[in-house]
């Protein structure tokens, strides 16, 4: 397909507002799960209305203390995390954090991660019952946990179970959170959609490492984390833009997404939306500016609705 | 709680490898707390160093508007930091987490410095200070040459008890030794976590108290990501993690749980 | 294991050779397969023989033209590339370039690929004849062909089986270049191990892409490539903690190093030796600066033999 | 072949994001060949971004021992370039490839450029003149303004035909069109790959012969990586994919096979 010839685009007019399987998002900028907590750590710098959507960190059925520090490092333009899902556990959640939330007008997304297939249907059928969430991201793909995460992520059929007993515990909608460390994100895909997924997510962060040849020991507590930020960008790339060729869902794409053009390139592969990560740290105000960014990009290329553009790669 | 590009109005090599900068920033001067810290983007026009670096807010003029920066070369971000010129701008994120406590009686103060570590702690004592507080500082330094601002906090109101692991000036050997010697009622602690450690044991020890500063790697600086993780004991005596960018950098001794 | 105190070390006697599945390299660093052509290109620029292994680029049965171009894109801290194993084939190589080696002190070691497994196996037979040839490094992990390449490297019983292949049709020593494309690195190289292997080399590039918002269409000719460089480093140290965990067998380590410290990292990881691909085209003496550097922290380390750093982090 | 830092002797902004920068390199003076070029370390000290950038050798003066590069700012590398100034320090990397060979014989020689194609040509026009041959030079450019060079290839003893976009000066239209007119017996061109592809077709139409420059997204520059791939014809008429870095940048027109 090739671009259209920069014609005439009503700037107060701009549609923006995308579609991830029964979600309404006003602009198809995201949070990425963990990297924005609750929401209210980021309130005082931007205006959390101005979001398509805010999706919470990991959730789990009890607490969790999460892991040893460090937790974090600083690689070649990405960072290594071991938080190992430290979080209140659903109880909590509920409690105390959602009922912050209701005062906004944004779709409130709550990833949740198990021990067990169980464990996702208990949470799924807990947090259901929450008018406050608007759908559950499923992280199948965490690698910073010993039980669970990854191992749920890199089998096509376990995934495709807790998406079962997820999609069965709830009628909210479900997006499913993949993770690269796969020989074929794809065929993770396949069977997740085909188990009844809403919409996916991707990508969770690389498995990764980093020693210290001062202490000649492993930096992170954890010994290995997920890497993410810039320099995981291509890698998530290539994967929307596989996934978007084989299964027809909706697709929130992230990893290393900094400026306006990287979501767009996210988009041009296939995604539908957005979600921001790593970026937050380094610029509160990331998620705002992306978002000016992709609109300015519409405008310039005529774009009237962000959804011609998804997708448009695959010519 | 703010996104600021300020203006660089001095950078100071005060010893090579010990810069101190000075950022004209009015209305962070006017908000922080003594032991908060500003979230630092040291190359803005780079994703490589990726993430801000956490630097204590040394000083402080409200008057001026000014704040400075007092740190320590020892990678890739604090060297961009250095070669920083006046003029230059610099994104802050800040100010930052939770600051020292005022002293909660009339009862004797101690400050325990040791090498970098005095960075938060004088802007501390320049609150002291002002509230008319004198304080026993114990600053401790490798060698006589880092023993940093020595006479500005005596002009600050303040008796200043040098240590030098190498006995070049003051008192030979550690710094907590030398405090240890005849502990006062409150302690306020800033240095290397073997430092602090040990600086926890004489507090407990003499059942007295007092507040350290921590440091751990960050990512967000605003508790979003949970990635500066310290142990830390709860009131019933149950262990959680903490982050340091929040509930901390500075916490009561007797929270910390050293490993 | 805590580091030594750094003592006495003489200089002039540091034992830098390395002991890679039979082939003993005089030290630790060699080139990575196609970043250092047949190394004639860098002769200009380093004496050869001060490498401890020249891996060639990639060596097929029949010539390959090689993919369209655009088959190079930068992206954040690396870069990706699709080549697609453009090379004179098997009979020209030996004929034209492999005679210009054999006036060089040091072992040459030949990449191959093929569309089959009967390929690598007649590829092994052909080039096991040559006096020049001090190994073979099976690349069942090339992500830019279209036949072949990662689908061997993907499956732990395709790799096995082209490893078998290799090792019935030749005695020269054979190490197996894995992908880093899959979901558990260690499962191929158990079975690759099991197959007779006699060293592993990772990793191999992992599947990224770029795409221009400009034209909206994928850069590279090929559509997707192999992302590598300083951006892939902690998922290449992640890998070789992981397979020096697992499997017994000497690694060569590669990915993202540019300094003697990321290669002073891999090495702690667990790998024998070290490979420097794309660092050589930003500086062509990458490979000599990576030795000095070694050396260097051996002195200050108090570390007389190289191989007492060997998967030194694993406590 | 040589690893060089070479001091930056001047860096002008000749036009809002087109610059001429001059670098001490004897050696590289000595060696260069027209048509030849330099792979560019534009920031030694990052990692990103990673690689060198390609830029052809745009003059020499081999007494005084300069060479200098004419580039257009496109993006972050020559951004960075752009921002090094007088004394700092440049790694380069070269001469580097094949680059132009003298005329075969004593017919008319044209030298087509377009934008920023001027580069390398400038060098070649610098040779022609020390050789006493004189060219037809077509200069083409969006608009007069960037017609570059324009007195100085006079003085060098050459015609200068100028061609724009917008008619601001010269002939109004397409530099190859221009040329087009009355083609000579044997051209040069750099530019756009349209314009030398459309350049190609006349040299063919009129049975003449040329060498053009090429451009290609470069990693090693010397050979090694084969990321520079441009397809070519060779003498059996079968096609093959050459090095840009080795067997180019500079290739018969009549080699290339356009897509
Ligand atoms: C709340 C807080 C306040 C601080 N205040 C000051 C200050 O006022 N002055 C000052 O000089 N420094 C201060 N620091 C430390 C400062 O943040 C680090 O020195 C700085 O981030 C190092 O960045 P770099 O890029 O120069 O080094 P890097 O290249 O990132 O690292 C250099 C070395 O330090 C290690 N390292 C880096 N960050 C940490 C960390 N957070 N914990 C443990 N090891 C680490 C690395 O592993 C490496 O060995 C503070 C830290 C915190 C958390
Ligand atoms: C042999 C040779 C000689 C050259 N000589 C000159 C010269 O004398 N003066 C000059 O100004 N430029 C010259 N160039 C082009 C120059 O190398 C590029 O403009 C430069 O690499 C861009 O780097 P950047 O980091 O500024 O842009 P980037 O950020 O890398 O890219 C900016 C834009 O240019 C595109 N791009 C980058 N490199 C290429 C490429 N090689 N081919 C096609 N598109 C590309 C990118 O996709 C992007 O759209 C030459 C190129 C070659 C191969
Ligand atoms: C500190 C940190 C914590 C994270 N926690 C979670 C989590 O709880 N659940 C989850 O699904 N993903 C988690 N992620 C992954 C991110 O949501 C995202 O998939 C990944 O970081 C890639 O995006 P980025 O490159 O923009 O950071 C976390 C990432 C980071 C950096
Ligand atoms: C341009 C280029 C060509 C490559 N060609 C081959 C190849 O022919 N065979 C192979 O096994 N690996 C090939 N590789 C992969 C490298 O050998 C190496 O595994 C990878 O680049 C990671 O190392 P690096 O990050 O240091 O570049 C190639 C890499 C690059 C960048
Ligand atoms: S640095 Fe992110 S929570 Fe403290
Ligand atoms: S750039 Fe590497 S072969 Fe030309």
């Amino acid at each position: 397909m090739t671009p259209a010839a920069g014609g005439m685009v009503n700037e107060t007019k701009l549609k923006l507002a995308v579609h991830i399987g029964g979600i309404t998002m006003k602009n198809p900028v995201a949070t990425a799960s963990g990297t924005f907590g609750f929401g209210a750590e980021y309130a005082p710098y931007i205006d959390l209305n101005q979001l398509g959507a805010l999706v919470v960190k990991g959730i789990t059925l009890q607490p969790r203390a999460g892991n040893a520090p460090p937790r974090l490092v600083e690689t070649t333009a990405g960072i290594l995390n071991a938080i190992g899902l430290q979080n209140p556990g659903v109880e909590e959640f509920v409690d105390k954090l959602l009922p912050g939330l209701a005062g906004y007008d944004l779709p409130v997304i709550v990833n949740i991660a198990g021990d067990t297939v169980q464990d996702y249907g208990r949470l799924a059928a807990r947090l259901g019952q929450e008018k406050g969430v608007a759908g559950l991201e499923v992280n199948i793909s965490c690698p910073n946990v010993k039980k669970g995460g990854l191992q749920f992520g890199s089998g096509p059929d376990m995934a495709a179970e807790v998406t079962r007993a997820v999609k069965s515990a709830t009628d909210k909608p479900v997006i499913v959170k993949l993770s690269p460390n796969v020989t074929s994100i794809v065929a993770v895909a396949e069977k997740v959609a085909g188990a009844g997924a809403d919409a996916l997510s991707m990508i969770n962060t690389l498995l990764g490492m980093a020693i210290d040849i001062k202490t000649r020991l492993p930096i992170l507590g954890n010994v290995v984390g997920g890497l993410s930020g810039p320099a995981v960008r291509p890698v998530a790339v290539r994967a929307v833009w596989q996934v978007y060729q084989a299964v027809g869902l909706p697709i929130i794409g992230m990893g290393g997404i900094v400026t306006a053009a990287d979501a767009i390139e996210f988009i041009l592969a296939g995604a539908g939306a957005v979600a921001i990560g790593a970026a937050n740290f380094v610029n509160p105000r990331a998620t705002m500016d992306v978002l000016a960014g992709i609109k300015q990009y519409m405008i310039e290329n005529g774009v009237q609705d962000i959804n011609e553009l998804i997708g448009a790669a695959h010519s | 709680m703010l996104i600021t590009d300020a203006r660089i109005i001095k950078q100071e090599e005060i010893l090579p490898g010990f810069h101190r900068l000075t950022l004209a920033a009015g209305e962070v001067a006017a908000k922080a707390r003594p032991g908060q810290f500003l979230h630092v983007h040291c190359a803005a026009d780079r994703l490589d160093p990726f993430l801000r670096r956490p630097i204590s807010i040394h000083a402080v003029d409200r008057q001026r508007g000014e704040v400075a920066l007092f740190y320590r070369v020892v990678g890739r971000g604090t060297a961009l930091l250095a070669a920083k010129e006046k003029g230059d701008q610099l994104n802050i994120l800040g100010p930052l987490g939770r600051g020292f406590t005022m002293p909660p009686g009339k009862g004797k103060v101690a400050v325990v410095a040791g090498g970098i570590g005095i960075a938060p702690l004088y802007f501390l004592l320049q609150e002291l200070g002002a509230n008319k507080i004198s304080a026993d500082v114990f600053l401790g330094a490798a060698t006589g040459q880092q023993l940093f601002f020595g006479s500005e906090i005596t002009g600050l109101g303040h008796n200043v008890f040098p240590a030098t692991d190498d006995g070049t000036a003051g008192y030979q050997g550690n710094v907590v030794s030398l405090f240890a010697r005849g502990p006062s009622d409150f302690v306020y602690g800033c240095g290397p976590a073997a430092m602090l450690q040990s600086l926890c044991r004489v507090i407990e020890k003499h059942k007295i108290r007092g507040e350290i500063s921590l440091e751990e790697r960050m990512g967000c600086g605003v508790g979003a990501c949970l990635s500066c993780a310290c142990k830390t004991r709860g009131q019933e005596g149950n262990c959680r993690y903490s982050r340091v960018c929040v509930e901390g950098p500075v916490f009561p001794s007797g929270e910390v749980v050293w490993s």
